[in-house]
């Protein structure tokens, strides 16, 4: 197949020795093996996140994504948009809908992007990376270049909200999205289809102003993965893999558990599966080690 | 139940929100069901759910919704936009509504999400792109330097184990570059600011 | 029927053949069922055996025919012959498959089978082919009383059917309330806004149309004769009277709005602005396009309150229970006139359900889209003044708050306007009968002067599988006089009743019964000479058919009876009857049973089963192999109010050891297709224990059910435990 | 089959539920030649699957029982069973109309006596229990049955099954050669009466229809509650077959939802609340019922039945859209999650059983059949009001109804088709 090409946002939590930037490792390594060229929107700025809203508002708010998109369709204007990001990519999505729906809102946008010279028109297709790989490659093209199948690994498929609601992945539904297990299955490792927290929330943004609400939450998500037998997580939203990841000493102190989870990303999976190394997949960027991904990375 | 009789049922408040608030004009679509409310994560902490803030504001509570720190709890999961059977976009009233509050000023002023929006925002606007480390340093200080120091240790172990691993930048207080085009994105979000005062009647 | 020739065809199909002597059968059939032609047939039901009877018939002059084969209900296309009076003696659900088949049970399960050929032949013996009512009429014209949206549409539909119309209006003007009403509720695509109420070219249509003969500010004085031959008074305020023929009636009289004067605490009365939805139409009107003003000083309403169920759905004292269905719609359109003309004013709908049913929730979210604000709460006071204040339980909420408004409307429910309550008046006594000003038809009926009631005020009718069936032939309820409804169901239901009438004019023209015999062509005819002017049939019967002349005999009006055989059941002297079906035609069944000797052990069970539940039922039971006692004769009746004591009497008499009837459900949810029929024969068999006395017999020996047709399992144990009720207790002593 | 006669005087009734039935015996009864189809192979439709109607509690095959009797005794009316409309050409009062009859491989010489049934092996899901049972794939659909036939079912065509039940007809009833026909019929008017069919359950993701064993849907526990259903009239849960003493009726499942059907179905209210009276009849003082409402919808006289059921202690009601259902693993007991909005009260309410008061769509859009010719709503239902060609909706085909305004609809109907086959016939005269 030829090369398949896409206007990349990376976001924030992707910029080298940032929160996500092992992810954004393992992305690269992913994208070499199936010949996805991602180009970066050159000097992207953030999406707002979800919690912009408090002090962004909504013009401004949607300026800051309509700047990437104003960018992006300057450079890549033929190519969809990618985001690896669940933030990144709604934002933006969210951003261009609603602006695309209101003349007025289309007009102020513009005046706004006037002042720094871009012309907003929010014709490019905004996808998220999961999306390209099932429906640009498809499950079957995705197990072709699998080279070490993660044999005998029970996985949690965490598909989390953003990615999940309000637009979700076609073909899926919001309660139930079977799309991680379907990969996990691809890539030779063990779904956890029964596991029920796959798309509760982990407290967002939250996590950082109300810590203790959100540990609720993430116990909710990790313990049930324990009942199903999964040994470790996996996730497509750099704030879900962060949550779940991080809190689990401060969760263990609180409740005294004994939560010691790998949290990883799809494309963390699939880079050890397409026969990349460890530091290649960006398992040194667990702070919980994937010993068992580890292992098989190991493997020559 | 209150036995105090509160006059009520002129709708200037829902017009009001309908006016400013992003989203405002669904609300009077609402039908009372509930499934919002039961649908939040954290919904055990909200003192109003969506719905029954839809009903005050029909009722005209000014004064109790504007204050309230329910929709401070949004996580934005989406959950009951998804399931509200009159596809009202209940997450993004109740961020319209806390930005409301927020930019009148009378929003909940020790509420924690509130600061560390504020916080998030000026941190994302001054450079275009968020730098981690200068958020969680503010966050964590937002409360003076004591109790700071106090959630900067607890938190220690995570930054810990970010740092380790190279996902937080040591030097971000001193070394964040962010976009190249700063100005631009002053100036950018200086005529948005502009328009959405004018567009909402702030300024 | 000249010379009666007897035919009976034993089928041997479906395990008969093997379970049973066949060729002894052809002997009973011939020695003691008097049959002059007697066959067996391998399959009875193929073309060869339909054959063999259709040729007997034709050829060797066979009138009387038993079909000894399968039950009733099987195949009943098949064993179909014009002008022959027809048995079908159930030896397959009725014997063979109830009953083990088991050697030691062979002799008993014979006799079963051989005592319904006796019953079979006997029945057909008392039987004659019914000819069609004589004394039918054929009018086929149809009278209208009402001219509001139900009568508009009965009327029309019928003429376009191509049937004179005869449409009386009390008022001086077509259209009813829905004339008054300035827009109605959507009932197309988009369900979005109010719409034209189409009334006014209705009533020009129907001014317009040859077929249809207008009697404004008229009512009417009296209403006699029948299905096919009714004879109306027409009387003006003036005082002048017509008299007119006519085939069928649509009572379409409509509904009173409740008076909200009864509803003091909500304002009414008490504060020219508080209105009911009637009284906000003609403020529509009024305001013509304009700002609605209120009625107090002529200021606009800036803000209004709708109440719901404003003395509704309630248990106090003059308020009405029930809901009305429209006025939820009616307050949602009714709020849109305010925020059409001026979205700035403030409408509220208290409500504490919401009932906009189907395409009705469109409506309702539209109103919302519009601005119309929706809020669960219960008003307990509105408070006059010079701005209204609405005292009220906000749910949602969960606290005591007040709206004040410029104007409230009260959504108050409908009262069916559907004459006397007859069950409530006494009866004017023959040759005294006097018009009344509060009754809508004034029958001159035995029964009273109009329909009967149901509950609420509603005339009643067998409302869900057949709403059509009034107690009165060939009179049909339209509108809100048979239960609460908006527009778009009058109009459905008037259509709907337009078509009962026609129908009852068609079938009246042919003498033939209506719904649940449609097509049945026997009727009920009486001994003069025998009969005791005791009244019990023309107080029993359930549809009012029969009426009393002077001297207090009975009249039959054939047109109005639905052959159910109440009467019949009714009569102390048994001196009523039909063709068909008569107290001999059971009478002689039940004596044809062989009754053995006490010592025998073999005791004799009569069951006599409603036809349409209960032996549908033994049926089913028969087919889900289901068994019950070989000792039980059963014996289907139209309706168990047509069973007359004396079946009893002689069964026990003649030596049964214990009687079972089984009828339909009674009372309120009654179940019965004749309404009154299984209640009358409960109250008549309440008084059976002093007969049983007479004959020194145990109560437990007679015993009367509610039986339904999905008691498949119920039934055949009633009769097991009767069965052993009998080994306990003994056989009967009068066996002889 | 081929042999029915039609005129442009006839009057074709699509559909032999209560509403077909109802406007097929009207129509004949005026007077009027019918030809009444259905693609069932027996007539009754969805009532005669429930086990008793609202308000009266009284049993749908009573009504049956006498519509039934009327049809036999009535030349008029011609019933063609497995059959369905392919396509209807022509205009008012002059339609051609082509049929798909499908084999029955049983021939009008079955007398219904079972000898097939018993020879046959191979068992197939009962539709007529929503497939919560299996039946021999020899059958009679039901006990109400009309035709009176049983029906051979196309999977054991050309398997042993098939020959044995041959052997065991003793009256050459069964024919293994019938074929699919396909059958034009001249006919004057239309009355659409084909009926509703449940909203897909599994659609409604939150209560887990597709997930949760004992989330079933109302019309499932109608025959539950049958004493020939599936579970002979036990209200057993599906998971491990525990009585279901606490029971749960969600409302709305499916209606009054913009991700769904937009239109509220009208009867779901009604029929929970007659299921309260199954689980209070079954179990008395130990079984529990509660409602979760936003609106209850008992219309008019209805009110009545719906004071009976609030004075029922036994049965509560919460005014809450359940937000979702989650199963518990010990117990398999479906939890309901929400919020009682009168006056904020939340909810993780564990039940036996959970029963979907799932809503009605109609089961076929007749628009697709006539294009032009019949207007449907956007929900499908036929809307008489733009109708213009003399194609008209009867019952749940033209709306959400309960029976008795059902029956009124389809008489209604009935009417207006004997208005165009008489003007055909004034005509021709």
């Amino acid at each position: 197949m030829a090369t398949k090409e896409y206007s990349f946002y990376p976001g924030c939590s992707s910029e080298r020795k940032a929160s996500a930037s092992n992810y954004m490792v393992s992305v690269e390594t992913m994208c070499k093996t199936l010949d996805v060229k991602l180009n970066e929107i050159p000097d992207w700025n953030c999406c707002g996140a979800s919690i912009g809203y408090a002090q962004g508002g909504e013009l401004p708010r949607h300026a800051m994504n309509a700047r990437n998109i104003a960018l992006s369709e300057k450079s890549f204007g033929n190519q969809d948009i990618v985001a690896t990001c669940a933030a990144c990519w709604l934002g933006a999505k969210e951003s261009q809908e609603r602006i695309n729906h209101s003349e007025s809102l289309m007009g102020d946008i513009n005046t706004i992007l006037g002042e720094i010279g871009l012309k907003y028109e929010g014709k490019q297709h905004i996808r998220h990376m999961v999306e390209v790989l099932i429906e640009d490659f498809g499950y079957d093209e995705l197990k072709k270049p699998v080279k070490k199948p993660l044999e005998g690994i029970k996985i949690a498929g965490y598909v989390g909200c953003q990615t999940n609601r309000p637009f979700g992945v076609a073909g899926e539904s919001f309660e139930n999205p079977k799309y991680l297990d379907k990969l996990v299955e691809t890539m030779g490792g063990e779904p956890v289809e029964k596991y029920d927290q796959k798309v509760t929330c982990c407290g967002g943004a939250l996590a950082f102003s109300e810590p203790e609400k959100s540990y609720v939450q993430i116990k909710k998500i990790i313990e049930s993965a324990y009942d199903f037998g999964a040994e470790m997580i996996v996730t497509p939203c750099p704030v879900c893999q962060m949550n779940v990841e991080v809190y689990q000493d401060q969760i263990n102190k609180k409740y005294n558990t004994k939560f010691k989870i790998p949290v990883l990303y799809y494309s963390q999976l699939m880079a050890v599966a397409y026969g990349a190394d460890a530091k290649g997949a960006g398992l040194d960027g667990n702070i919980v080690r994937a010993t068992k991904l580890e292992e098989i990375a190991a493997r020559k | 139940m209150t036995t105090q009789a509160v006059e009520k049922y002129h709708n200037d408040f829902l017009k009001e929100v309908e006016q400013n608030v992003e989203m405002g004009s669904w609300v009077k679509m609402c039908m009372q069901c509930g499934v919002c409310s039961g649908s939040c994560p954290l919904g055990p902490h909200w003192d109003h759910p969506p719905q029954e803030i839809f009903m005050m504001i029909r009722a005209g509570k000014r004064e109790e919704v504007l204050t309230s720190e329910s929709m401070w709890m949004c996580t934005s999961c989406y959950n009951c936009v998804v399931r509200c059977p009159r596809e009202l976009p209940i997450t993004h009233i109740m961020h319209g509504l806390a930005n409301y509050a927020h930019r009148l000023g009378i929003a909940h002023k020790q509420n924690p999400t509130r600061r560390f929006a504020t916080i998030f925002w000026n941190n994302i606007a001054k450079s275009g792109r968020v730098n981690e480390l200068e958020l969680s340093v503010r966050l964590y200080f937002m409360d003076g330097i004591v109790k700071g120091i106090k959630t900067g240790l607890a938190m220690l172990p995570v930054g810990l184990g970010m740092l380790k691993t190279k996902r937080l930048d040591p030097m971000g207080l001193v070394s964040h570059h962010g976009c190249k085009g700063k100005a631009d994105i002053h100036k950018m979000l200086k005529k948005a600011n502009e328009l959405e005062d004018k567009r909402k009647g702030y300024a | 029927m000249a010379d009666m020739k007897v035919g009976a065809y034993i089928c041997k199909g479906c395990g008969i053949g093997e379970r049973l002597n066949v060729a002894q059968l052809v002997t009973v059939a011939q020695k003691e069922g008097k049959a002059q032609v007697a066959r067996e047939h391998e399959f009875l039901c193929n073309a060869s055996g339909v054959e063999m009877i259709k040729n007997d018939i034709a050829n060797e002059g066979v009138n009387r025919v038993v079909i000894a084969a399968c039950s009733r209900r099987a195949k009943a296309e098949t064993f179909n012959f014009d002008n022959v009076a027809l048995n079908r003696t159930n030896l397959r659900e009725g014997v063979i498959w109830i009953t083990p088949a088991d050697d030691d049970k062979k002799e008993i399960v014979q006799e079963m089978a051989a005592d319904y050929v006796r019953m079979g032949c006997a029945e057909v013996q008392k039987m004659e082919a019914p000819k069609t009512n004589p004394n039918h009429g054929n009018n086929k014209r149809i009278l209208v009383v009402g001219g509001g949206v139900s009568g508009l549409t009965a009327a029309l539909e019928a003429a376009r059917t191509g049937y004179e119309v005869l449409l009386v209006e009390k008022t001086g003007s077509l259209g009813g309330w829905a004339a008054k009403l300035a827009k109605r509720v959507p009932n197309r695509e988009p369900y979005a806004n109010p719409m034209d109420t189409g009334i006014a070219e209705m009533a020009k249509k129907v001014e317009a149309d040859k077929r249809i003969k207008l009697h404004l500010n008229s009512t009417i004085t009296k209403t006699s004769g029948a299905p096919g031959q009714f004879s109306v008074d027409i009387s003006t305020e003036s005082g002048s009277t017509a008299t007119e023929n006519v085939g069928a009636i649509i009572m379409a009289s409509g509904f009173t709005p409740y008076d909200m004067n009864k509803l003091p605490h909500l304002g009414a009365g008490k504060s020219k602005d508080v209105v009911d939805q009637l009284g906000l139409e003609a403020l529509m009107t009024a305001a013509n396009g304009g700002p609605i003003k209120r009625p107090s000083d002529g200021k606009e309403v800036k803000s209004v309150v709708f109440i719901q169920c404003a003395g509704q759905r309630s248990d106090k004292e003059g308020e009405l229970p029930y809901c009305s269905g429209h006025c939820c719609n009616t307050s949602v359109k009714q709020a849109m006139y305010f925020k059409d003309q001026n979205p700035a004013i403030d409408a509220v709908v208290m409500y504490t359900d919401l009932r906009t049913p189907g395409n009705g929730e469109d409506f309702y979210r539209s109103a919302q889209k519009k601005g119309v604000i929706f809020t669960k709460g219960v008003a307990s006071e509105v408070a006059p003044g010079g701005e209204l204040q609405v005292k009220f339980n906000d749910k949602i909420l969960n606290e005591d708050a007040v709206a004040k408004a410029d104007l409230v409307v009260l959504a108050t429910g409908m009262v069916a306007n559907s004459g006397i309550d007859i069950d409530q008046v006494k009866q004017d006594e023959p040759g005294q009968w006097q018009s009344s000003p509060q009754s809508v038809l004034n029958m001159t009926y035995r029964q009273g002067k109009d329909l009967p009631l149901l509950k609420h005020g509603f005339n009643d009718s067998h409302f869900i599988c057949f709403p059509y069936e009034t107690r009165r032939t060939g009179i049909y309820t339209a509108g809100p006089v048979r239960r609460p409804m908006d527009m778009a169901q009058a109009i459905e239901d008037a259509t709907g009743a337009t078509l009962k009438a026609i129908q009852a004019v068609e079938n009246a023209s042919l003498g033939r019964a209506a719904h649940p015999r449609s097509g049945d062509l026997s009727f009920p005819s009486f001994r003069r000479e025998g009969c005791t002017q005791c009244k019990r049939c023309t107080v029993e019967c359930p549809f009012g058919a029969i009426d009393e002349d002077e001297q207090r005999f009975p009249v039959f009006n054939e047109s109005r009876c639905r052959r159910c055989g109440t009467c019949m059941g009714a009569c102390p002297v048994r001196v009523i009857s039909f063709e068909n079906y008569s107290v001999d035609t059971v009478g002689y069944q039940l004596k044809a049973v062989d009754i053995p000797d006490e010592f025998s052990e073999k005791p004799r069970i009569l069951v006599l089963a409603c036809e349409n539940d209960a032996y549908p039922a033994l049926d089913m039971a028969a087919m889900n192999k289901i068994q019950y006692s070989a000792f039980a004769r059963v014996i289907p009746v139209r309706c168990l109010g047509s069973v007359n004591t004396i079946w009893i009497n002689d069964a026990l008499s003649s030596g049964y050891d214990g009687a079972i009837l089984m009828g339909c459900q009674k009372g309120d949810n009654y179940q019965c297709h004749f309404v009154k029929g299984s209640e009358l024969a409960h109250v008549r068999m309440s008084k059976i224990d002093d007969t049983l006395k007479g004959m020194s017999l145990e109560p437990e020996r007679v015993k009367t059910y509610e039986v339904a047709i999905t008691d498949i399992q119920r039934a055949p144990q009633l009769i097991n435990e009767m069965a052993e009720t009998i080994q306990k207790i003994g056989l009967s002593p009068l066996k002889f | 089959m081929a042999d029915v006669v039609a005129t442009n005087e006839t009057i074709l009734v699509v559909g032999g539920g209560i509403s077909g039935m109802t406007a097929a015996l009207e129509a004949a009864e005026c007077g009027k030649n019918v030809v009444l189809i259905e693609k069932n192979p027996s007539l009754g439709g969805r009532v005669s699957q429930l086990y008793r109607y609202f308000p009266k509690l009284c049993h749908p095959t009573c009504g049956l029982e006498i519509n039934l009797k009327r049809l036999k005794a009535n030349k008029r009316i011609r019933v063609l069973t497995l059959a369905e409309v392919a396509k209807v050409e022509g205009k008012a009062g002059d339609y051609s109309v082509t049929l798909k009859i499908k084999p029955r491989y049983v021939n009008e010489n079955c007398t219904a006596c079972g000898a097939c049934g018993e020879a046959v092996s191979a068992e197939i899901p009962n539709p007529f229990n929503y497939n919560l049972s299996n039946m021999k794939a020899a059958y009679l659909p039901n006990s109400m049955a009309y035709p009176q036939r049983y029906v051979l079912d196309a999977s054991i065509i050309g398997t042993p099954d098939a020959d044995k039940a041959k052997a065991a007809c003793k009256y050459n009833a069964i024919d293994l050669g019938m074929k699919e026909e396909s059958v034009t019929l001249k006919v004057g008017a239309v009355v659409w009466a084909t009926g509703w069919k449940p909203y897909d359950a599994a659609r409604i993701q939150p209560y887990g229809y597709d997930r949760i064993a004992n989330v079933i849907t109302s019309v499932e526990f109608e025959r539950m509650a049958d004493p020939f259903g599936p579970t002979g009239g036990k209200l057993l849960r599906p998971s491990d077959g525990k009585e279901a003493k606490n029971v749960a009726f969600i409302q709305c499942a499916g209606s009054r939802d913009r991700n769904h059907l937009k239109h509220c179905s009208r009867i779901c209210c009604m029929a929970s609340l007659k299921q309260t009276n199954y689980v209070t009849e079954k179990f008395g003082d130990e079984g529990k019922s509660s409602i979760y409402y936003i609106d209850i919808r008992a219309i008019d006289r209805f009110e009545d039945f719906y004071k009976k059921v609030q004075e029922n202690p036994n049965v509560s009601f919460i005014k809450s859209k359940v937000a979702n259902i989650t199963e518990d693993k010990a117990t398999g007991n479906p939890v309901l999650h929400g919020v009682n909005t009168e006056g904020y009260h939340r909810y993780d309410n564990a039940h036996d059983l959970v029963v979907l008061a799932i809503g009605m769509e109609p089961s076929v859009d007749a628009s697709k059949i006539m294009p032009g010719g019949v207007a449907a709503d956007v929900s499908g239902f036929i809307d008489i009001n733009a109708t213009t060609e003399a194609v008209f909706g009867a019952g749940c085909a033209s709306n959400a109804l309960d029976v008795n305004r059902a029956v009124q609809s389809a008489t209604a109907a009935s009417l207006r088709a004997i208005q165009v086959v008489g003007r055909v016939s004034r005509a021709e005269a």
